[in-house]
């Protein structure tokens, strides 16, 4: 296999501040619609869960949204890059082009949501648009996304691919196997992991000995950089190195950003673990969308045309909530269909023929039954 | 005293066992200062500390293989795993490492794996599983599955002090569903014996875990309704099975339904209906049916849940069924 | 033409293959310049080069991973595991992932898992195993182990096609002991399909793999001896299984063995057994009985392996018991 | 967890070569009868093997022996070291007392044989000496002695555990959790690769994009050597000096020594993927053994104790054989041992009850049998 080891280098420092001087006005702009949807939105599934509309749990990104947004920017959709989000990639997939109706029906179990409410929240996704939902189990998308992209080299396409860990999931095994297959066979691969500084309740300290993850970048051969994730435009640049270096058969890279969840694992989750006062420092210092306001404005920038984008925000997501709770729960019998491509459904079992749902009809909701959870 | 719940007494019999025995502790994601992602753990790490009570990276294989390792050298560990789902990852190392050790090495490897299993919560396909059927098929590893707050504690605590590797998976559709009033002292229930959670004389239903409760609930019904006798018999163990408590209700019943929650090809139910076979064949009235899960992972959303997931409705039909046969 | 090899025959599967079909690429660990530990890959990088025939690390996981990744994207992967035991590093990503991947996301993931499977070649408890118990139980994933050289054949070269995940198990010890003639053309084994290897009238071994030959052995001698018509039904998919010819076997002799290699508790005799039971009860003239390894990891040393594994003396003994009955 | 990030620096160059200063003569004869023992035992299996008395396969460490027995002889097996050998550490395996009959046995297969037949070749372990036996699937030992040096560091022992793994199993998701997770705990644990350049035919390029192993010690935060494996004092200086770090609480050192693996990955690899005239100059420029012997030679050892050595060894082994080749085959019963604590032993199966062995007693060695292999 043709490889040069020049390719290794040492990681960097964090990247200074962008410049954003590749980026028109008009892009500038959508970084901060992408950022303000994303954040609008999780707010309307607050609004949702707590009316106990949603099913499940409900996932934040609250002080995550540049790093997500910033990366997926970097990607371009023309020539069919493809990204895979993990939980706290809301604004990845906005940006690749996930609509915000569909993440609501994804959140309320609806039957003509993506997934036909087979799966969780946001764990969908769409080929023609460029993005693949993970699985839960941590890790698994990085294998899964060096396949993608070394289909991309076999096919000598211009195609780049991006798969988001979090600084939990590096401890996986299926991280380790993923990043080594993806750089020995120099796919055009980015692997951004986002440190925010916790998984669920484990801070970094517990996860790893490492100083930084950035320095798992030359234990694999690949370039490692690290760069402010509340800094959009730092954010977008960092990857857009990436992406050009994997567009031009550079290989993989390892991009370590810097960020912080500032709300719980899930919305349950208390944080009680969190040092006192942390939340807020960073809520009050370091909000990526009030940083990149302020950024604007100090540019030449309005804040009229700001509130504009709120208020297209705010319309969008109205209308996103309205369909979505319009639209119906599945039939049941749905959830035979699609297995195998051949045969494509299967039959009822012998003891539900007939019966179109065992729970309407029989079961007994009062004692101990299956609808309260 | 005062009732408990399955969680609770989970809990406490870490509690007790910590106690007892300086060996024992307890390693997994977030199940110190957090306590668990539904927290069986809380309190454990303000009591034992943080090297008896380890927050471990996110990475199961390393957890179990852990666990084997100081296992060897006379620690008892208890891995939880945040779910159950996730013991995929530690398949490899559990089934080929932990459980042929002391056949292959004569090594000891008493542990412990544990876990928030099952479904009907609405946890999608990765969030819901029940993992019996892939381990069901190695040899060295003992799998128990608690029904009622009093097994949860008592099997628990004989899985800690087994010399072997024991699975133990707990239905988190149960964790605060259920109470009971626990025996006191130093309880402990037999790994390997079923337990008859339901006397009666026309049909046996041979299940385990939560289904043990739709099974209760179908038998109320139809002797009621139907005036159908039904004997409900908890495996609670299921590897090694209790062969002599699974001839036994079918020599007295003669007709067979086996519940379980998991998928149906492959499921446990196949194992048994072969061990009935080959033992009690001829005692046999009807064919052995199953109520199971449909054959597909388990769906995110209410109706879809609800309807691949076995009922107590479904349960009744076969009953039903089995008596007019 | 000339007679092939089972090996062989899976060699012409992959070269008519990648023929057929751009998409079709291959990668495992020391598949190319080496190719493969049993030379199964042979002369496949040399034709088609380094980019189609990929050398990986080692890493299970990451190469079904990696399949499937370019599976979504329209590639048919062909995964080799260097013995098949290793399988297991990568059950995490193959049950989860890539079995779910159509039901929960309408992603289809087109590829294939192969690697030289069984015992009775002194191999050890780690190059020896059978893992189609392991997987039963998965939806989605879709089984085959052939018997024969030409369905060795026939049933890569379906698998390569089959729009779904197939697993398949070749069996070492078949690889250069059985030889035939193989059918001309584009031959493909159908997905899904038992086949009759031997008809007969008073008992029906239902069987696969390398346990083929030994029931066909048996039947032979308890002809021979006994006068008993032995029919030998070899699956050849094990999920989905062929449900029709399994009834019609037993509706045809009324009395089932059913003989595996795997071990014994949560094999796949089980879920056979479930399935006759419910379909076809009062056809049974016998309990269905199974001959199958013993419940331990499978020993290295010769009297052992013998030992654990089913051999024909036993399936003898176990016709005899049935003809008797 | 207290963590001090200082343990965690830069990789260093290859270690210059040992001085052997803190070693006693008859310590630095013991190597080399260590070294001589290891190769000689290989050439009686290789004897064993051509007359087909060894069942399977066959590994030698030709050309690794001073990697393997440098390192395991800087621990101390007074205090209760613990090491886990690979395939190729028959040596460090010899240095923690394993007996030449045990391993002639075990490649045998003989009823009172280490596993008693049930595992192959040096598969094997004995906690009083302090080895744990590997399995088959790479990676997988190394959360194994996490755990066990876990154990030492937790109940407050002086002791001290060493892992081997190959450079191709570096790549597998075990060794990258286990090695994390020792890291995290600071467990006393050393990690030696062992670099022969190849993992059966894949060569450390197709294996990794990683210009030197060792790299891989700062993404886990673990002080990282490398060293000469073919120097057998080069090799226990490293080692030793892990070890004494290890258990001055200094947690986990990622060794990585370069070596070469002249002989195939087993006795029936041709090795037709080595580029020509790559063995032949191991073998005369590079031999662990020649270069050894040659140090001795130039200190101030003689000839005649190095032959007298070589005697000792020849007669060991010659002892060895005789016993194994002796000793009886296991019962077939015993199969049915010891999987559980409790119950202690299986039944037979039906079919087998009253039937001693099943083959010999029915089965057909001329046909389609289980004799040939
Ligand atoms: C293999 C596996 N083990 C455990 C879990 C349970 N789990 C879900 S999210 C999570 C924490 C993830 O942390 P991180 O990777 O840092 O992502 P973040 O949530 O911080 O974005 C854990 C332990 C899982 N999903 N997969
Ligand atoms: C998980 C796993 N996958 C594949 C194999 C098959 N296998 C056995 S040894 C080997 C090569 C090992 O190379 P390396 O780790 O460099 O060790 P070396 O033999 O060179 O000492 C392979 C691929 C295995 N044993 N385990
Ligand atoms: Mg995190
Ligand atoms: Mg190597």
């Amino acid at each position: 296999m043709a490889r040069s080891t020049a390719a290794a280098s040492k990681p960097t420092k964090l990247t200074p501040a962008g410049q954003s001087g590749d980026l028109s006005r008009a892009q500038r702009l959508e970084l901060y619609y992408y950022m303000r949807l994303t954040r609008s939105l999780e707010e309307r599934l607050v609004n949702l869960y707590r009316q106990t509309k949603v099913v499940g749990g409900l996932f934040r990104s609250l002080g995550q949204e540049a790093d997500a947004v910033g990366s997926a920017y970097a990607l371009d959709r023309s020539k069919g890059d493809v990204l895979s989000p993990l939980i706290r990639n809301l604004g990845s997939m906005l940006v690749q082009g996930a609509k915000p109706t569909e993440i609501i029906k994804q959140y309320m179990a609806k039957g003509d949501s993506p997934t036909r409410g087979r799966e969780l929240n946001i764990h969908y996704g769409d080929l023609v648009r460029g993005f693949i939902g993970q699985i839960s189990h941590l890790g698994d998308m990085v294998p899964v996304m060096a396949g993608v992209t070394l289909s991309f080299k076999m096919r000598k396409q211009d195609r780049v691919g991006l798969v988001y860990v979090g600084d939990g999931a590096t401890s996986t095994g299926a991280f380790h196997e993923g990043i080594n297959f993806a750089a020995v066979q120099r796919c055009p691969l980015v692997v951004i992991v986002e440190n925010n500084g916790y998984a669920y309740s484990t801070p970094l300290s517990n996860q790893t000995a490492a100083r930084q993850l950035v320095d798992k970048a030359i234990g694999y051969g690949v370039v490692g950089e690290r760069a402010d994730g509340n800094d959009v435009i730092a954010t977008y640049e960092v990857t857009k190195r990436a992406v050009d270096r994997a567009r031009g058969g550079g290989g993989v890279t390892l991009i370590e950003l810097m960020t912080y969840r500032r709300k719980g694992h899930a919305e349950h989750d208390n944080q009680s673990y969190v040092p006192a006062g942390e939340i807020d420092r960073w809520a009050a210092e370091n909000d990526p969308i009030d940083r990149y306001i302020k950024r604007l404005l100090d540019e030449d920038f309005e804040e009229s045309e700001l509130a504009s984008i709120d208020a297209r925000v705010t319309e969008e997501i109205d209308i996103a909530t309205d369909e979505a709770e319009a639209s119906p729960m599945p039939d049941p019998r749905d959830a035979l269909i699609g297995i195998y491509a051949d045969p494509p459904a299967l039959s009822p079992l012998w003891f539900r023929e007939g019966i179109k749902s065992a729970v309407d009809v029989h079961e007994r909701p009062s004692s101990w039954g299956t609808h309260d959870v | 005293m005062s009732e408990v719940t399955y969680l609770e007494a989970i809990r406490e019999a870490l509690f007790e066992e910590m106690d007892r025995d300086q060996n024992v502790f307890c390693l997994g994601e977030d199940i110190g200062a957090y306590g668990g992602a539904f927290k069986v753990t809380e309190g454990l790490m303000a009591k034992y500390g943080a090297e008896r009570v380890i927050d471990t990276p996110i990475s199961e294989a390393a957890i179990i293989g852990a666990a084997a390792g100081a296992a060897h050298m006379g620690m008892r560990p208890v891995c939880e795993m945040q779910f159950i789902d996730f013991i995929s990852t530690g398949y490899d190392i559990l089934t080929n490492y932990v459980a042929t050790a002391r056949y292959r090495a004569m090594l000891p490897c008493p542990m412990v794996v544990r876990g928030p299993s099952g479904g009907y919560v609405r946890g999608g396909p990765f969030h819901s599983q029940n993992p019996e059927a892939a381990f069901l098929h190695t040899p060295g590893l003992k799998m128990v599955y608690p029904a009622t707050a009093s097994d949860a504690k008592g099997l628990l605590k004989s899985a800690i002090r087994d010399e072997d590797c024991v699975l133990y998976f707990e239905h988190k559709y149960l964790y605060r569903r259920i109470k009971e009033e626990l025996p006191g002292g130093d309880h402990l229930t037999p790994i390997g014996k079923a337990r008859v959670a339901r006397e009666g004389n026309d049909i046996s239903i041979i299940t385990y875990a939560a289904t043990v409760w739709k099974a209760l609930e179908a038998a109320e019904q139809v002797e009621k309704e139907d005036g159908v006798s039904v004997e409900v018999l908890d495996l609670r163990t299921l590897l090694p099975m209790d062969d002599e408590a699974i001839v036994g209700t079918v020599k007295k019943t003669n007709r067979v339904l086996i519940v379980h929650e998991d998928t149906r090809t492959g499921g446990i139910a196949g194992e048994i209906t072969a061990r009935i076979n080959e033992s009690a064949f001829e005692w046999l009235d009807a064919p052995i049916l199953r109520v199971t899960a449909a054959d597909v992972p388990l769906p995110y959303s209410p109706p879809l849940e609800d309807y691949v997931l076995p009922q107590t409705s479904d349960i009744v039909v076969a009953l039903r069924r089995l008596a007019a046969y």
